[in-house]
């Protein structure tokens, strides 16, 4: 039986650079002087692991597992939200 | 082989990032830095083959915990050692 | 009753969307179909007095909706491909000149200021700060204003946007 | 042997605009114009990694005429959509909570939000 899923052999590498950098970004969550830049880095990892879910299920060959990338976003949202409403001092 | 560099690569993040949540004294950046723990520990379970571990995690970790710290540091104090 | 035809309609929608591929009715098997049906109804008696509270069916006419998916393809993508090289463009030389200004919008409605304020925040140069209630003028974080430019009490909206006349779009589908 | 250019094109685009977008986010002096770097460049690289699989799960149900890959190309559509519309807000909720709190724009031209907002 052939298999209908055709192989390509960059996704892995592509996940390695996406992972590289939100190790970047957490130096800035170290570094930052004020919490709204810390905020701002975890935002930028959210987005990073958001893009790295999608490639991922693909690389794992399961179409179920694109559907974790979804409600990843939208709980980040709620917690960047929450964030965004403390640090203006209305919750 | 190459499959193993990014999960490596996230178990130093989790690493890192516990490290950070240690060393803060400012404790909404603590907070924050364990949002991030949360976060890549659910990346950590979906590359383990577990989306419906990953879900919870990022449900109950992600959202509801980092909001319970908030509201915890908003009631009692923004520094470490503050009264 | 409209809010609530509206609401089961929208959710019996993003149900079939998110459930296509599953039979051979169409896209959709049977159970999907009687399933999205009773879910769509349920959501229409609990959320119909949140997405219609203005009661205003503005958006529920076909044409703008298809204007909606045109304007995000086209001029949209476009403004926001150059808006990505000229932020590489700052990455690398750091030529920066920021400013925060205020911007005149004579939009009305909530949704028109909502997809002004994320067009501006996704496009060149400019991320939006915070608004104006009384008068609807947004205030945006400009990262390079031009020479003599800071004196200005107010810009026009379509000042921002260099290739195609966004807020003309926003009007034509919005208001 | 074009598709998977295609696709390889689009990862590459991506992945350079997140690069730059972190390499943003370290550079820039303040917080205004290192969320300009993260906003924009972070979700036009999302968008484009994205894109890749939908345009990848496009090309195998063409190839097998098999649905599961059309749920692929929709699913990694429907997260694009989500992950675009959720970063400009809540972008855009950070900026606010960070102007209210009293950070100001460092190296700055002009600021009318604080002649407005004392």
């Amino acid at each position: 039986m052939n298999d209908p899923w055709i192989l390509l052999p960059f996704w892995y590498p592509i996940i390695a650079v996406l992972v590289i950098l939100m190790a970047g970004s957490t130096i800035r969550l170290y570094k930052g002087p004020t919490p709204a830049d810390r905020a701002v880095a975890v935002d930028t990892v959210n987005t990073l692991t958001v893009a790295s879910l999608i490639l991922l299920g693909v690389a794992f060959r399961e179409i179920i597992f694109i559907d974790v990338a979804i409600v990843y976003s939208l709980l980040s949202f709620v917690a960047t939200l929450f964030i965004a409403k403390y640090l203006g001092g209305e919750l | 082989m190459i499959e193993l560099i990014p999960q490596f690569l996230v178990l130093a993040g989790l690493i890192i990032s516990a490290a950070l949540t240690y060393h803060f004294r400012d404790l909404l950046a603590a907070a924050l830095a364990s949002g991030l723990f949360s976060f890549l520990i659910s990346l950590e379970f979906y590359i383990l083959q577990a989306p419906d571990v990953a879900i919870s995690q990022a449900a109950v970790g992600a959202g509801l915990t980092t909001a319970i710290f908030i509201i915890a540091v908003r009631a009692t104090g923004r520094f470490e050692g503050e009264n | 009753m409209i809010p609530f035809i509206i609401t089961a309609l929208f959710g019996f929608f993003i149900y079939l969307v998110f459930t296509a591929g599953s039979g051979n009715i169409g896209l959709w098997s049977s159970s999907e179909l009687i399933a999205g049906v009773a879910l769509g109804i349920l959501t229409g008696i609990v959320t119909r007095n949140f997405l219609c509270r203005k009661k205003n069916y503005r958006m529920a006419n076909p044409i703008r909706l298809i204007l909606l998916a045109v304007y995000i393809i086209l001029p949209f993508f476009i403004e926001m491909t150059k808006a990505n090289l000229d932020v590489a463009y700052r990455v690398i030389t750091m030529k920066i000149r920021p400013g925060i200004v205020r911007v005149e919008s004579n939009l009305r409605t909530d949704l028109g200021i909502f997809m002004l304020a994320n067009s501006i925040t996704l496009t060149p140069g400019t991320i939006t700060v915070d608004i104006d209630e009384k008068t609807h003028d947004l205030f945006i974080h400009n990262i390079n204003i031009g020479e003599g430019d800071e004196e200005k009490a107010a810009f026009k909206d379509v000042e921002l946007f260099s290739l195609a006349n966004l807020p003309a779009w926003i009007r034509r589908i919005a208001e | 042997m074009i598709i998977e250019g295609v696709i390889l094109i689009f990862l590459l685009i991506g992945t350079s605009f997140n690069t730059l977008g972190v390499l943003g986010l370290l550079r820039f002096p303040d917080l205004y114009t290192r969320m300009h770097a993260t906003t924009k460049a972070t979700t036009f690289g999302s968008i484009f990694t994205s894109l890749s699989v939908v345009v990848y799960g496009l090309w195998l149900f063409f190839d097998s005429k098999d649905s599961q890959f059309m749920v692929l190309a929709i699913h990694a559509f429907i997260a694009m959509l989500a992950l675009a519309f959720t970063n400009a807000v809540g972008s855009h909720a950070i900026a606010r909570a960070a102007h209210r709190m009293g950070i100001k724009p460092s190296p700055a031209i002009c600021d009318r939000l604080e002649e407005f907002h004392p």
